[in-house]
């Protein structure tokens, strides 16, 4: 027999809002629920773009854009056209327990605390980092110990973290941004690299967990997505950075500097045949979802703003095939 | 027909060849009239039958249910030459709404060209199964009518039946085999390709693990290094202090079980102690990580130790609790076995229970104590949800079980789920892993194996 | 002579059983047996004791299988328990040194004095009786530990030795005694289970005389060994019966008559008669005796 | 000779020891019971609250008219009707001082976003209803039932509490007034997955777990069986042999993750088995307990004693009628409680199954083997990675109730093997 | 006349052995026992043999367990294997069912004819044989199956009986023949495993039996017994030796005494002297059967 359901893979960090649609899809239509797997962007895309048929998925989540490498064995396996859908955004906070001080960071305190090497006061000159506490990296910041709880590298969060945060406070120093143009490689390993020494502790991707860890250890900063700061207000709080305090205004408005946009791609060769795909796709991009109100906003999506939505919107509707 | 319909009546087919067969014997043994010699029963050759009639027709079946969908599409493909499809797989997507449409209404909702290609499928389907379920049961009928002609009182039925049974015995212990190779074959492919990137040497040897952010291509190619060492000296460092906890526990739980308990303590306890294994290892994730972890860390800094947050030592010790069922269960039953005898005789020399125990039973009960050992090593090394979230991933080069370190499990999970590209020698490196892991444990069994039977050799 | 005394014996030989059988199918057997067997016949005492038993009864659960059992055990003799399988052999010897303490349902009733004190009584030791009262089983038991250690063991757990020199010296005294050491001198260090079933009983031994017991309890040592490794045992307690008491048990009539100065003969849990080997097998007092060393039953 | 005496002074020292000793053994017991006292309080502790469920009574009109149905209407026409509103408007009419729309949010917000779908239900169950004003007893959204529960203290100040204050209003206007309730949450036990903590329930992972299991022991346990059979009474002495004992006992060690990437490379890739199904977690987890099953069963025949198999082949029977007629029954005892073990093993796993597509979210109870389906442990694992707080007492519950699972078939092994070692 | 033959085997009970060995310790035993055994006193064969064996060899890996037998079984008789412990016994009598086959490392060489054909002939059937060659072995050892389905396994097995009615009428009769049924009729549906010693001992004849097996091989079947029960068993013998050839292992000279005709001493895996029963018991034609009958050793 056929296939009479709708297969999604993809990022754990979209898993939270993809499945909410879901439901509500399953619940309010004749069609079955789609089925999620949450695997990871990676392992989405090596799913996604095995081939089309209806025994590979239909639609992959990503909490990063799709690369070009996985476009082109995308098409080289036969899919062809792929739809990109931008949903939203998600914060990547810093925050501690709620008890604890509350810290007002700059990106450049993110990088010379986290980066495992740093620039001296010579110019051109790195060292292991040397820092051990806060009011070290900056005389303002209090002087408790260094220790970061945040995802490992193959995580798409500290992907994201490592670009927006530390990239930016590797910039502050002029000598290194210079590096960019001239050695790329060098450039990236300086700022893109985080410190092994046990500062910074790679906690595994489970948030709450992270969540509960700061809650024993009141001197620790730890890194997660917004939807898990909105969800346990009440025993963590954010970190300002660069003066701006994670809440929904501040990401939607992009003054909160550090959040990455979260997508879905759609197989086009799928819409038509699999049963429900049209419909599910049209729940997704309604405003009641994915508007500035949008019950995936009560879920801790940062709604994009109206001229985006609308722009996504067209997009999909007309099916328009992505290249990169 | 169904397939299960077809199955049911090749089973009713074979009952069927088993009473002509038995009902054939029996005639011919009651012609002979002498009842001397003491016959073959009638049964086994009724078995034979059945056996004759329905394997290959089994057989048959299932190539012929590998071949069946292939050929219906291409069948249908025929018929759609005004169909373009792009690539072959198109086709099946293609065939979905038309396969999945199992009500009227759904056909109904079908498009007009749909609705056609609907009514062919069907066609030919329906043409190609009625083929195959003739070809299956005309194999079935005249497998039987070639053994009901060769079936003769002078056959050993009972000897071909069990010898038949005998194969198929064969067939199930060698699925071991055929695991393992599967084993090697799901891992060989992506691990050759890992070591086309990273050499085999600098893998095995290399000290530091450092996959950082190499999500794209342009990223820190620098300073991701591959060396498994750290890993391994993880690994065993976690397996260690699980099993310092768990052997001694263990065992002395087993020899207070089967030495001193009462047998009703013993009847309880044993159950309770085994809930242990089978406590879902997310749960004492948690209770490592939030409980142990701080608890040890408060510990370490009360007298002047600097603790990580996610130490080994944290993870070790809750591993090493999980296991002890692991260690207890298997060294109670052979303490229990080892022979009275032996007992009798140290006590009888005027030996304290504790010194018979200590110096005889345990000596005696060694290779299967070291048996248990093994296997809760095995159940340590391969165990991941409670060092991922009590002992973090950091891949630390180090014995110091105060700091945090990672094991090659961990890795192979948070690898093969993250967000890397699938082709990136860091989703490879997970393949690499698994097959060192694999061949690590081989060749321990390989020795363990060696070790037990030189034991046994020498002491028995 | 030795064929005309089996003349006798066997002449008719299984006429007699034969003929009591054929009268009625069913009882005749129990009745052959049904003879009072409630008091002992023979000698129970004697002066010197070592041990002392006195109204012994054992249940294994509700199952009584020692009734009622007075006997003594002299100083330095060899007394042979015999009797048909079941009857309570083994589980009167493993009385005298608590070993029935290690079978949970099994209870003893009853005085057994060794040296005067209640081995039962609560303040009594196991541990150290079981030092006094040394036992060599059935089947041959060594530890799968090398010869040495196994002779080495009893000394060792009980601090005989002060050091090294000793404890080889107690070693190879040992093995002298025990008749093995010739045997097994060039391999010490390997294990005792690699040794012959004869071999390894007389480690067995070896390893019960290295504690230096008072009395050594033997349950059939010899019934898992061949003819020739039987002499040697049999040849080994006749020299150790200078040193030590020996409570043998034996299911061989001849090698009770070979090895003991004083035979007991148990019948159904039951001491039926005591007394001198010589004159139990010459002249049984008591008609179950009889029976049984002419081989009518057993 | 006698050394009476220098036993004796050893003896007290050596007593003391046995009797450390005999301690330490006692010891290590209650270490790990009470270890095991521990966890289970605490997950039991945690998971009670899901078992419970708060309501909150409101009078809803049904205007036919506005849901543009009638009491004819077909099941599709109510399913495609706006329910929501109705909901909504009686909220606005207990509430009717709420004006702005965020507060208008915030009110619509006190009961679950299932509600409306339960309003549904009750209508196509009885057409009837439309056109009448009736009390409904609507779920409660996760916040209030904390609230209720007293998950959440009401006594913080408002800025560390995750309900205002305006919310927290309302609430208790409601509870005052008799209009909150809370009882057994049946539904838990009723429903599939859901990302809302008050609508999820176990029920489509507790499916999806018995289907694997059934795959798995249907499996694994004559393989095993056959397997044990094989080489404990059949199996020559020789290379091939000796190679399958060295395979068992390696897969035995395997860590089940690598059984994962078998499954998806062979059942999922090669034989081209549906994605996160039970039948390829059931095969993956029959790969993986086989060892274990083997290996019990192999001690199991080993320890029937060979008077039983002489005993039939001196009547005449052939060997594969002595291991048949006698030896495997004898043996059965042991077998099962090997395959209960092994059972209990597969039930807990969770590591293989991230690799055939099991950790996924499916809402849909699963009908069959074929079916997408998710088994405990990872719901477990979802539930424990979600964001909301409510899920903190469903994880736990759902911890509780494998471990039901766990400790039941246990019982059933000890119960097995009580009933046929009594037998004879 | 009892009491006087035992005071000549006894008057010296312990001083032959004791004397011989004084002697050279070392040596002594094996040299009193190295007497030449090579080659077989008495009549091996028998007219009518039902068994016929020659030149049998046995091997368990390298070690030689039996040297050289030959001996006939005659149709109806019961034949007793004597001989110390480890002397072959056992090894040579599961020659006759092949029930050597079991053990992987046996290896038997030589003929060994059943109604003049070989038994270890490739096209024989070790199956059929054991069918016509029954056993009952040492220890009892019931199916744990109810008392029914014990004696009917057999039957059931090989298709020997038709329907219900003739397969009730063959367990009774069984059961009769075994001296059995008259205790267990009211209880065919109980355990086996739930009877007394010697009456599973009897339940494991009446499964033979049902069988109609043309020979029955016995190893030591009462050695596990009380007299009482051995006394049963040995009625039994007597009784079926009017239908079947019984082929007795037993380690009690009494009992061989009392059941068999015809008796073979077996010494270290050779045939010693094979004779009628009363013969070998009253005038041993081998210095080595003398020694054994009485009581030298073993
Ligand atoms: N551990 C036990 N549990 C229950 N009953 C036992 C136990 N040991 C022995 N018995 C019973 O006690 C009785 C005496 O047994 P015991 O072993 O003392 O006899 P024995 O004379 O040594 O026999 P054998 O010559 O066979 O060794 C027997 O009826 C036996 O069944
Ligand atoms: N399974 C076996 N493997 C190796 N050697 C064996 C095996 N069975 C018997 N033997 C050896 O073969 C020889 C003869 O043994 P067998 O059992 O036939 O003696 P037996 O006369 O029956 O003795 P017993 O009176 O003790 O039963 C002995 O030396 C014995 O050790
Ligand atoms: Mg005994
Ligand atoms: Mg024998
Ligand atoms: O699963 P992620 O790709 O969102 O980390």
């Amino acid at each position: 027999a056929g296939r009479d359901y709708i297969s999604v893979v993809g990022s754990s960090t979209v898993y939270p809002f993809s499945t909410v649609v879901a439901e509500r899809f399953g619940k309010s239509t004749s069609f079955k629920t789609p089925k999620i797997e949450s695997t990871g962007t990676g392992g989405g895309m090596k799913l996604f773009c095995k081939g089309t048929g209806i025994d590979t998925p239909d639609i992959s989540n990503a909490s990063r854009r799709i690369k070009a490498s996985e476009l082109t064995m995308c098409h080289q396996n036969g899919v062809n056209h792929v739809v990109e859908v931008l949903i939203g955004y998600d914060g990547i906070v810093v925050a501690n327990d709620i008890h604890a001080k509350t810290f007002n960071l700059t990106r450049k305190d993110l990088f010379l605390a986290l980066a495992k090497e740093v620039p001296t006061s010579n110019e051109g000159e790195l060292v292991a980092n040397p820092y051990t506490l806060w009011s070290q990296v900056n005389a303002q910041l209090p002087a408790v110990k260094i220790e970061v709880l945040g995802p490992p590298p193959t995580s798409g969060t500290r992907d994201a973290f490592v670009e927006l945060a530390m990239e930016a406070g590797c910039k502050n120093f002029p000598w290194i941004k210079a590096t960019k143009s001239s050695d790329k490689a060098q450039y990236k390993s300086i700022c893109h690299t985080i410190r092994e020494d046990g500062a910074y502790i790679e906690a595994g991707e489970n948030d709450n967990l992270i969540i509960q860890k700061l809650q024993k250890n009141p001197d620790a900063l730890g890194i997660f997505g917004f939807s898990f700061l909105d969800q346990n207000a009440d025993l963590v709080k954010g970190a300002l950075i660069d003066g701006a305090a994670p809440e929904f205004a501040t990401i939607a408005s992009g003054e909160y500097p550090v959040s990455r946009p979260l997508y879905f791609y759609v197989k086009k060769a799928h819409v038509a045949e699999i049963p429900g795909m049209q419909e599910f796709l049209n729940e997704f991009i309604s405003e009641k979802a994915m508007g500035e109100t949008g019950y995936l906003t009560d879920k801790g999506l940062i709604p994009l703003d109206v001229d985006k939505f609308n722009e996504v919107k067209t997009d999909t509707m007309q099916m328009n095939n992505l290249a990169l | 027909m169904k397939i299960s319909a077809l199955i049911i009546l090749l089973l009713v087919f074979a009952a069927f060849s088993y009473f002509m067969a038995k009902q054939k014997i029996t005639t011919a043994y009651r012609q002979r009239q002498q009842k001397t010699k003491i016959l073959t029963l009638p049964k086994y050759f009724g078995y034979v039958a059945a056996l004759c009639s329905l394997l290959p027709a089994l057989i048959v079946m299932l190539l012929l249910q590998l071949i069946e969908e292939p050929y219906i599409n291409s069948e249908i493909s025929n018929y759609l030459t005004h169909y373009e499809h792009s690539s072959d797989n198109d086709l099946g997507l293609y065939l979905n709404e038309i396969k999945s449409a199992d009500t009227a209404d759904k056909v109904a909702a079908l498009s007009a060209e749909k609705q056609q290609v609907y009514h062919r499928y069907h066609e030919i389907e329906t043409t190609t199964k009625r083929t195959h379920t003739t070809i299956v049961l005309s194999i079935a009928v005249l497998f039987v009518i070639w053994g009901m002609r060769k079936i003769n009182t002078d056959t050993p039925a009972r000897k071909v039946f069990e010898k038949i049974i005998e194969g198929l015995l064969l067939l199930a212990a060698s699925i071991a085999i055929m695991t393992t190779v599967g084993i090697v074959f799901s891992v060989l492919f992506e691990s050759t390709r890992f070591f086309g990137e990273v050499p085999v040497l600098s893998f095995m040897l290399g000290t530091e693990w450092s996959p950082q952010t190499a999500i794209r291509a342009d990223q820190v190619g620098s300073s991701a290094a591959f060396g498994a060492v750290p890993l391994f000296i993880g690994t065993m460092l976690i397996s260690f202090i699980a099993l310092l906890v768990s052997v001694p526990l263990g065992l002395m739980s087993a020899i207070y079980l089967s030495e001193y308990a009462s047998h009703s303590v013993r009847s309880v306890a044993k159950p309770i102690l085994e809930i242990l294994a089978g406590i879902p290892t997310v749960v004492y994730g948690f209770f490592a990580a939030l409980t142990v972890a701080p608890w040890i860390r408060g510990l370490g800094e009360s007298i002047g130790l600097s603790v990580a947050s996610e130490s080994a030592l944290a993870a070790g010790l809750v591993m090493g609790i999980m296991i002890i069922p692991f260690v207890s269960s298997l060294s109670d039953d052979v303490l229990s076995a080892v022979p009275q005898s032996l007992k009798e005789g140290s006590l009888g020399l005027g030996a304290t229970h504790s010194e018979t125990i200590i110096k005889v039973l345990i000596p005696a009960a060694l290779p299967g104590i070291v048996g248990g050992v093994l296997l809760a090593a095995s159940r340590a090394i391969g165990e991941t949800m409670i060092v991922v979230m009590a002992a973090g991933l950091a891949a630390n080069l180090t014995v110091n079980p105060l700091e945090a370190v990672t094991t090659v499990t961990v890795q192979i999970v948070t690898l093969l789920t993250g967000d890397q590209e699938f082709d990136s020698a860091k989703t490879l490196a997970a393949f690499a892993l698994g097959l060192m892991l694999f061949v690590t444990t081989l060749v321990l069994n390989v020795i363990a194996l060696h070790v037990v039977r030189k034991y046994r050799e020498q002491y028995e | 002579m030795v064929k005309n005394m089996n003349k006798a014996l066997l002449s008719k030989p299984s006429g007699l059983v034969e003929q009591a059988l054929k009268v009625n199918k069913q009882t005749t057997t129990e009745d052959a047996l049904n003879i009072d067997y409630t008091a002992t016949v023979g000698q129970p005492n004697c002066q010197n004791a070592k041990f002392s038993t006195q109204n012994v009864n054992v249940y294994y659960a509700n199952n009584q299988a020692i009734h009622d059992v007075s006997l003594d055990i002299g100083a330095h003799e060899v007394i042979a328990l015999i009797g048909p399988s079941g009857c309570g052999k083994s589980t009167y010897l493993r009385c005298l040194n608590r070993m029935n303490d290690t079978i949970d349902i099994c209870r003893v009733e009853g005085q057994i004095l060794l040296d005067q004190e209640n081995i039962y009584h609560q303040k009594q030791d196991p541990v150290l009786l079981r030092a006094r009262v040394g036992m060599v089983f059935q089947k041959p038991n060594p530890f799968p530990k090398s010869i040495y250690d196994n002779v080495a063991y009893g000394p060792r757990i009980h601090g005989l030795t002060s050091n090294k020199a000793e404890l080889d010296e107690l070693v190879e005294a040992s093995l002298i005694k025990a008749g093995l050491f010739q045997e097994v001198k060039d391999r010490l260090q390997a294990p005792g289970t690699g040794l012959s079933g004869g071999q390894q009983q007389r480690l067995c031994i070896a390893r019960t005389i290295a504690v230096q017991p008072e009395v050594i309890l033997m349950d059939e040592p010899a019934s898992a060994l061949d003819p020739i490794a039987t002499a040697k045992i049999e040849e080994l307690i006749n020299e150790l019966k200078e040193n030590f008491t020996i409570v043998i048990v034996t299911h061989s009539m001849q090698q009770a008559a070979r090895v003991s100065q004083r035979t007991a003969y148990f019948h159904m849990g039951r001491l039926i008669e005591v007394g001198d080997t010589n004159q139990i097998f010459t002249n049984p007092a008591h008609e179950l005796t009889e029976k049984y060393i002419t081989g009518r039953f057993g | 000779m006698n050394n009476t005496n220098a036993i004796k002074r050893s003896l007290k020292k050596r007593h003391l020891k046995e009797r450390i000793f005999k301690s330490t053994g006692f010891f290590s017991i209650a270490v790990a019971i009470l270890f095991l006292a521990v966890l289970l309080t605490d997950i039991v502790n945690k998971a009670w609250p899901a078992f419970w469920q708060t309501k909150i009574e409101l009078t809803v009109q049904l205007d036919a008219e506005k849901l543009d149905l009638d009491a004819y209407s077909s099941k599709p026409a109510i399913m495609a009707a706006d329910f929501r509103w109705v909901i909504r408007e009686a909220l606005m009419n207990r509430f009717p001082d709420v004006k702005s729309r965020q507060d208008k949010r915030t009110l619509y917000a006190l009961t679950s976003m299932g509600a409306e779908f339960q309003l549904r239900d009750m209508v196509i169950d009885n057409p009837n209803l439309i056109g009448q004003t009736i009390k409904v007893q609507f779920m409660a959204d996760d916040d209030v039932d904390a609230i209720v529960k007293g998950s959440i203290d009401r006594t913080l100040p408002e800025s560390d509490r995750r309900v205002k204050n305006k919310k927290l209003a309302w609430i208790e206007s409601l509870e005052s007034n008799g209009q909150i309730t809370t009882g057994f949450n049946g539904s838990f036990f009723a429903s599939g997955d859901s990302r809302e903590p008050e609508m999820a329930g176990i029920k489509g992972a507790i499916i999806g777990s018995l289907y694997t299991l059934l795959v798995t022991l249907s499996l694994s346990f004559p393989v095993a069986v056959a397997a044990a059979i094989y080489l404990e009474e059949f199996a020559p002495k020789n290379k091939l042999i000796d190679f399958i004992e060295i395979n068992i006992n390696n897969l035995a060690a395997v860590p089940s993750i690598v059984f994962g990437l078998l499954g998806l490379a062979v059942f999922i890739n090669f034989f081209n088995l549906p994605r996160s199904a039970p039948v390829v977690g059931g095969i993956v987890l029959s790969l993986m307990t086989l060892p274990t099953i083997i290996i019990a069963s192999r001690s199991a025949i080993k320890a029937v004693p060979p008077s039983l198999r002489e005993a039939a082949l001196g009547l005449g029977a052939s060997k594969m009628q002595s291991v048949f007629h006698h030896v495997l029954p004898a043996a059965l005892p042991g077998i099962l409680t090997g395959t209960i073990i092994g059972m209990a093993q597969a039930l807990g796993e969770t590591a293989p199954l991230l690799m055939i597509g099991m950790v996924a979210f499916i809402a849909d109870i699963p009908q069959s083997v074929v079916d997408p389906s998710t088994v405990l442990p990872i719901q477990v694992f979802l539930w424990a990675d979600s964001p909301e707080r409510g899920f903190l007492e469903k994880t736990s519950a759902a911890i509780m109730v494998l471990l039901c699972f766990l400790i039941a078939m246990n019982a059933i092994a000890i119960y097995l093997r009580k009933k046929f070692e009594k037998k004879w």
